[in-house]
C-alpha cells in the first residue's frame, strides 16, 4: 500500500473524521457538549479493552522475543525526555519547570493515540485482504482470522507482535520521572522533597498505582491469565465494537482540543513547531529502535507512534503533584491542541510510510 | 424559630484532595461537613474539565473556635501549595448539639 | 402484513413495552431514575447512529432521486408549522407566542420517533423474510441481507430509501424558522430583534451549530465520506446493538413522559386531542407527499412518520432563545406525553397502514 | 468437571479477576474512580438485561414447572432471614434493629451475584462442548445452541430452568417483609408504624416500586411478551455483551469494597465468619431445596447460589425506610465487603461442587 | 446599586426528599429554590455514594417570616427523622419582588 | 487567624450563560469565580432536566465596588431577560491578595 492510499484510508476513517468534527462544533460554537462523566467512562473502556486485548495476544505468542523491544522502549523513554528537555531550554527558552513538565509529556505515551493506531493497523489489514481476493491470491469469503488471510498480513508486514500493549505501559513511566529528575538536579532546589506531596517515591507510587497504569497492568494481567477462554467471553463487549466507542472518544476529544485551539496564542509559536516536528523526530527513532530489536515492521510503526505520542492521562496527573509550577497551559495545549490531531490526522500515514521504506517493503 | 449562631467555613479546592482534607476536617473538631463537585477558576488557571482536574467546595458548620483551627490549618498546609479558596460567615442553626 | 399484524408487532416490541414500563414506573412512584447524564449519552449515540447509517446508506445510492423527495420535505417543514399555528390560534385559542412555538414543534421532527420507525421498519423486514422462508418462497437461512431477502422485501415496499437521515435533517430547520417568523409578524413586536440574543441570524446559526442538526449532518457527512469501509468498522457499535439501545432510551423516554403526565390538566383538552390529530393529519400529508415525490412506500411511511413526529432536542432549546414567551409547560408536555407515546404506540402501525393503502400493496 | 477445574474457570474469569483488581487498586490508593453515575447506569443494564433474558427463556420453556420451585424459592426467602436474625441476636449480641436488617440482606438475593452466575455456568457449558468436541463426541464447529451441543449440557446437568430471573426476584422480596415484622414484634414498639415513612404497607410498595424490583419483573413481563422475536432484536445489546459490561460493573464493585474494607474492623469478627458461614448453609439449604422441587442441577445451583447472595440494591434502600435505628455499616460492610466476594470468588464453583455431590453427577 | 435585605435558607438532607421537600417549600410560601446533588458526614454517618445514599442541597431565599416557617416546618418534620441540617443568612438581593 | 471582609456575589442562571457569564465577570475585575450543576423553580418554571435547561451557580468572592458593578451588568443585562436570581453577602477571608 502506498503513502497517498494509506493517508487516504487514515483520513476518511470515522474515527478521524469525527475528531475533525468536533473541532469543528466548537469552531461554530456549537451546544453540543458530552456529559461531564462520559469521556471518564469513554477512557476506562478504552484502557481496559487495550489491557485485555493485550494480556490475550501476549498469552497466545512467544515472549522470548520480548526483551530487546522491552529494552528499546525503555531507551526511547530516557532519552526522547532529556532531548525534549533541551531543545525546550534551548531553542524555546522556556523555564526549567515548563520544559521539564512538557519533555515528560512527550517522552510519556497516549493510549488513544496508540489505540488509534491500532484501529488504522485493522483497517490496513481489511484492505490488504479485500486487494488480495480481489486479485484472486486468496478464496472469497476468507475469513479475517484464516491462515491464509494472516499470510497476507505477513507479507506485508501488517501484523504486530501482540505485547505492543505492554510497550505502551512500559512507555509511560520512565520519561515522567527522568524529567523529575532533571528539574531537580537543574533548580537544585530540594525543597520539592520537603515540601507537602511529591518526594520521588512518592510520585512513584502515584505514577504506578495512577489510573491509567493500573488499568493497563491489571488487565493485561486479567487478560493474559484468563487467556483464549477469557477474552472469548469479553471479546463482544471490548473488541467487536471498539473502533465504535473510539470513534465516539475522538469525537470528544475533538470538542477539547477545539475548545484548546484558543490557547495556540498564548503558547507561541516555538511550542506549535516543537509539537509537530518532536513527533516525527520521536517516530522515526522509534521505527529505527523498533527494527534494531528485531520487530515486525507494524510493531515497529507501533512503537514509532508511541514514541510520537505525547501523554495527557497520566503526565498531566503526575505533573500537578511533582512539578506545581509549571503552568498547564504549556503542556496540556501542546499535547492535546498540536501533537495529538497532528499524529491522528497525519502522523500515522506519515509513520506507516517511513516505516515501510525503512524496511523496504 | 429560636437560632443560635455559628460559623460556617467554605472551602474550594483541587478534588484530589477531598479525603485528606475531610479527614483532617473532622478531627479538627468538626462534626460534619458537605462536599460538592465545582469547577472554576483563580490565580491557577481554570479548574474545570477532567484534563485540568476539577475542584471540590466543602462547607461545614462548626464553633467559632474550631473555625479558626480550620483556617489556620488551610493557611498553613494548602494555601501555599494547592489551588485553594477559604472563606467563613456567620450563620444561624437550629440544634446546637449537632454541632458541639 | 394487515394492519392488526402490524399494530401488534409494533406493540409488543421491546422498545414500545420498555416505554409503557417507563410510564407506569412513575405512576407507581418507583425510585428508578435515569443517572442524570445518561440521558445525554443516550442521546448523542442514537443522533450519531443515525446519522452514519444515512450518511453510509446515501453513499451506496443514487442521488438522483434526491431532489424531489427533498423539495417535498421542505414544503411539508413549512406548511406544516402554518396549519398548526392557525388552528392553536383560531381554535386553541393561545396566544401568538405559545402558538407559535407549538408550531416550531409539530413542524420540526423527533429523532427518537424516526428512530422507532427504522426498528419497526426493521422488524417487518425480519417479519417477511421469515414468512417467506416458511411459505417456501426463499430457501431457509437466507441471511438477512441476501438478495432474495431484498427481493422480498422489494416486493412488499419494506424497502426505505438511504436518505432518509438527510430527510429527517432537512426537516429539522425550517419549521423552527417559520414559526418564529410567523410570530414576528403576527406581534407587530421588533423587540425581539433588539433584545439580547435572538435576531434570525441568531436564531439560524443557534439551529444549525444546535446538537441535534450538527451531530445528524456532521455523522450524514462522516458515513458519506467514509463509505461502506468506514460503516464496517462502526456498524457493530452504531448499528447492531441499535434497538437494544434504543430500548433503554425509551425506557428513559418514558420516565420522562411519565412525570409530564401530571401536566396534562394544566395544558386544557384542547392540547390534547391536537396532539393526537395533528399528527394523523400530518402523517398523511407526508405520505401522499412521498408518494408524489415518487419514493418507495416505505420511505413515504417514514416520511410520514416525520411529519408526524413533534420535535423534542432542537425545537425546545430554539424556542427558548427566541421565544422566550412561550410557556415550556405547553410545548414540552404536548410533544413529549402526548405526540410522542401516541406515535411510538399507534402512530407506526397506523402510518404503516394508511400507507399499504394509498400504494395499494 | 471436578471441584478443582470449576474453582480454576471461576478464579481465571476476567470478571472475578477484575473484582479482585478493584479491590487491590483502592488497596495501592489508585486514583481509579468511577464517575458518579456509571454504576447506577451499568446496574440498569444489568437488570434489564436479566430480566429480558429471563422473559424470554419462560416465554420458549413450559410453566407447569414452575410452581413448585417458586413455593421452595419462598421458603427459603422465608426462613433464611429467621434463621439469621436468631443467631444474630444470640450468637452475635447484635440488637434487634441491626440483627433484623442484617437478616434482611441476607434473606434477600444480588442481582450481580446472580449475574456471575449465569457467566459461570455459561462458561461450563463452553468447556464441556469443548471437551466433547475435543473427546470426538461431537462434530468440531458444532454451534452453541445446536441440539447436539444442548444433549452435552443436558448429560452434565447444566441446563438451568428458564425462570431463574423470576425466581431471583421472587426473593427479593419476603425477607425483607420478614425482616421488619420480626423487628416490630421483638421491639413491641408500634411507633413505627406511627412515624414519618415506613407503615407496612409503605414498605411494601417502596419495594415492589422499588428500581431493582421494577425492572426486573417489568422486563421479564417485556421479554416474555415480546418473546422470541423480540430477544432477537435486542440480543446484540443485552446478551452477547453481557459478560463484558459485568467485567466493568465487577471492577467497581471490586472497588467499592476495597474502600469498605477498612470497616471489617469496625464490625468485628462475628460478622465476618457469619457473612462467610451463613452463605454456605444457605446455599446447601438451596440446593437440596431446589433438588426436592424437582429442579436440574443447575437450576438448584443457581437456586443455591441465590440463597447464599446478600442484597445489596433492593435492602439496603428498605432498611433505610423501615430500620433508620440500624446501622449501614453492619449490613454494607457485611453483605458487600464480606459475602459479595466469598460468593463470587469461592462460592460460586463451592456450590456447583456440592451440588455435583448432591445430584450425583 | 440598590439592594434589599432577605433571608437565605439552606437545607441539607437525604437527596430521596428533594420532591416532597420542595413541594413543602413552596407551599409555605418560598417563589423558588435551587438544589444541588452534594454528599457529606455527620451524625447518621457517611452519606457519599450511590449504596448509602447522597444529599441534596436545597437554598431558597424568601422574606424572613416565610423563612421563620420553613424552619419549623424542618424542625418539625425532618429534623427528628432524616439526616438533616438547616442554617439560615441574611443576604441582599437585587429586585424584591422575585421573592414575595 | 487574621481574616479581611470581602464580598461574595452568587449568581443562578440558566447554564447555556456559563461561558458568556464567566468572561464578563472576570472582565469586571474578578480574580477568579466557582461554577457548579445546579436546577430549581421560580418565576420562569421549573429547570430541572434536559428539556427544560438547568441551571449554573455561579459564586465570586470580590471587593465592593466589583461586586456593585457585576450587580449593576447582572440588572441590566440578564434579569430582564433570563432566569436569573442574584445575592451578595460578606465574608472574612485569607489572603486578600488573592481577590484584588
Ligand atoms: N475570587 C474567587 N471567587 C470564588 N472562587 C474563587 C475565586 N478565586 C478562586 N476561586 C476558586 O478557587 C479555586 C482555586 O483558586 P486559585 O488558587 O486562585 O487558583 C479556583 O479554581 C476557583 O474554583
Ligand atoms: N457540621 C456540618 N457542616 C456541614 N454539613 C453538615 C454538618 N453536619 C452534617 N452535615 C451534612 O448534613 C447531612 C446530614 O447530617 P446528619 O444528620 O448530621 O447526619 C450530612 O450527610 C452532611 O452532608
Ligand atoms: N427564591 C429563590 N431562592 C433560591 N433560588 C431561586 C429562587 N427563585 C429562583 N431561584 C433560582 O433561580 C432560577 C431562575 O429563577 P426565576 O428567574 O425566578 O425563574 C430558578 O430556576 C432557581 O434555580
Ligand atoms: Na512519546
Ligand atoms: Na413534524
Ligand atoms: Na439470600
Amino acid at each position: 500500500m502506498n503513502a497517498t492510499q494509506a493517508m487516504f484510508l487514515s483520513l476518511l476513517s470515522p474515527m478521524v473524521l469525527a475528531f475533525i468534527l468536533g473541532v469543528i462544533a466548537t469552531r461554530v460554537k456549537s451546544d453540543l457538549k458530552f456529559p461531564e462523566d462520559l469521556y471518564t467512562a469513554l477512557t476506562i473502556y478504552l484502557l481496559v479493552a487495550i489491557g485485555l486485548k493485550g494480556g490475550y495476544k501476549l498469552s497466545i505468542s512467544h515472549l522470548s522475543d520480548f526483551w530487546r523491544p522491552g529494552l528499546a522502549t525503555i531507551a526511547l523513554g530516557v532519552i526522547i525526555p532529556i532531548v525534549s528537555y533541551y531543545i525546550l531550554r534551548q531553542l524555546g527558552k522556556f523555564n526549567v519547570w515548563n520544559a521539564a513538565a512538557i519533555a515528560a509529556h512527550y517522552g510519556s505515551v497516549s493510549a488513544v493515540t496508540f489505540g488509534e493506531a491500532i484501529a488504522f493497523h485493522d483497517t490496513l489489514k481489511e484492505e490488504a485482504l479485500r486487494a488480495a481476493i480481489e486479485a484472486g491470491a486468496v478464496a472469497a469469503g476468507t475469513a479475517a482470522d484464516a491462515p491464509a488471510a494472516l499470510a497476507v498480513y505477513q507479507a506485508q508486514g501488517l501484523n504486530y507482535e501482540g505485547f505492543m500493549p505492554s510497550l505502551l505501559t512500559i512507555m509511560e513511566v520512565p520519561a515522567i520521572l527522568v524529567a523529575i529528575i532533571i528539574a531537580r538536579l537543574q533548580s537544585r532546589e530540594d525543597s520539592l522533597d520537603a515540601g507537602e506531596g511529591g518526594t520521588m517515591g512518592e510520585v512513584l507510587r502515584e505514577l504506578l498505582a495512577g489510573k491509567s497504569t493500573l488499568l493497563l497492568i491489571g488487565f493485561l494481567i486479567v487478560g493474559y491469565v484468563s487467556g483464549k477462554r477469557g477474552w472469548d467471553q469479553v471479546a463482544p463487549w471490548f473488541d467487536t465494537p471498539f473502533r465504535g466507542v473510539l470513534t465516539l472518544f475522538l469525537l470528544e476529544a475533538g470538542l477539547v482540543t477545539g475548545r484548546r485551539l484558543e490557547d495556540l496564542k498564548k503558547v507561541g509559536p516555538f511550542l506549535v513547531v516543537f509539537g509537530i516536528l518532536m513527533p516525527i523526530v520521536s517516530a522515526v527513532a522509534g521505527i529505527f529502535a523498533g527494527q534494531l530489536a528485531g520487530m515486525t515492521m507494524a510493531g515497529a510503526t507501533v512503537l514509532g507512534v508511541l514514541a510520537a505520542s505525547a501523554s495527557y492521562i497520566a503526565a498531566p496527573a503526575a505533573c500537578r503533584v511533582a512539578l506545581p509550577k509549571a503552568s498547564p497551559t504549556y503542556y496540556l495545549t501542546a499535547s492535546l491542541a498540536i501533537t495529538f490531531p497532528f499524529n491522528i490526522i497525519v502522523g500515522l500515514p506519515l509513520y506507516h510510510f517511513i516505516a515501510t521504506r525503512v524496511y523496504g517493503l | 424559630m429560636k437560632t443560635s449562631e455559628m460559623k460556617l467555613v467554605v472551602i474550594i479546592t483541587e478534588d484530589e484532595l477531598e479525603p485528606r482534607l475531610t479527614k483532617e476536617i473532622l478531627a479538627l473538631g468538626a462534626r460534619g461537613y458537605t462536599a460538592s463537585r465545582v469547577r472554576g477558576e483563580g490565580w491557577h488557571g481554570a479548574r474545570k474539565s477532567e484534563w485540568e482536574g476539577e475542584n471540590v467546595r466543602i462547607e461545614t458548620i462548626v464553633p467559632e473556635p474550631i473555625a479558626n483551627s480550620i483556617l489556620a490549618h488551610i493557611a498553613d498546609r494548602y494555601l501555599p501549595h494547592y489551588a485553594t479558596v477559604v472563606y467563613m460567615q456567620t450563620v444561624s442553626i437550629l440544634r446546637v448539639e449537632k454541632f458541639t
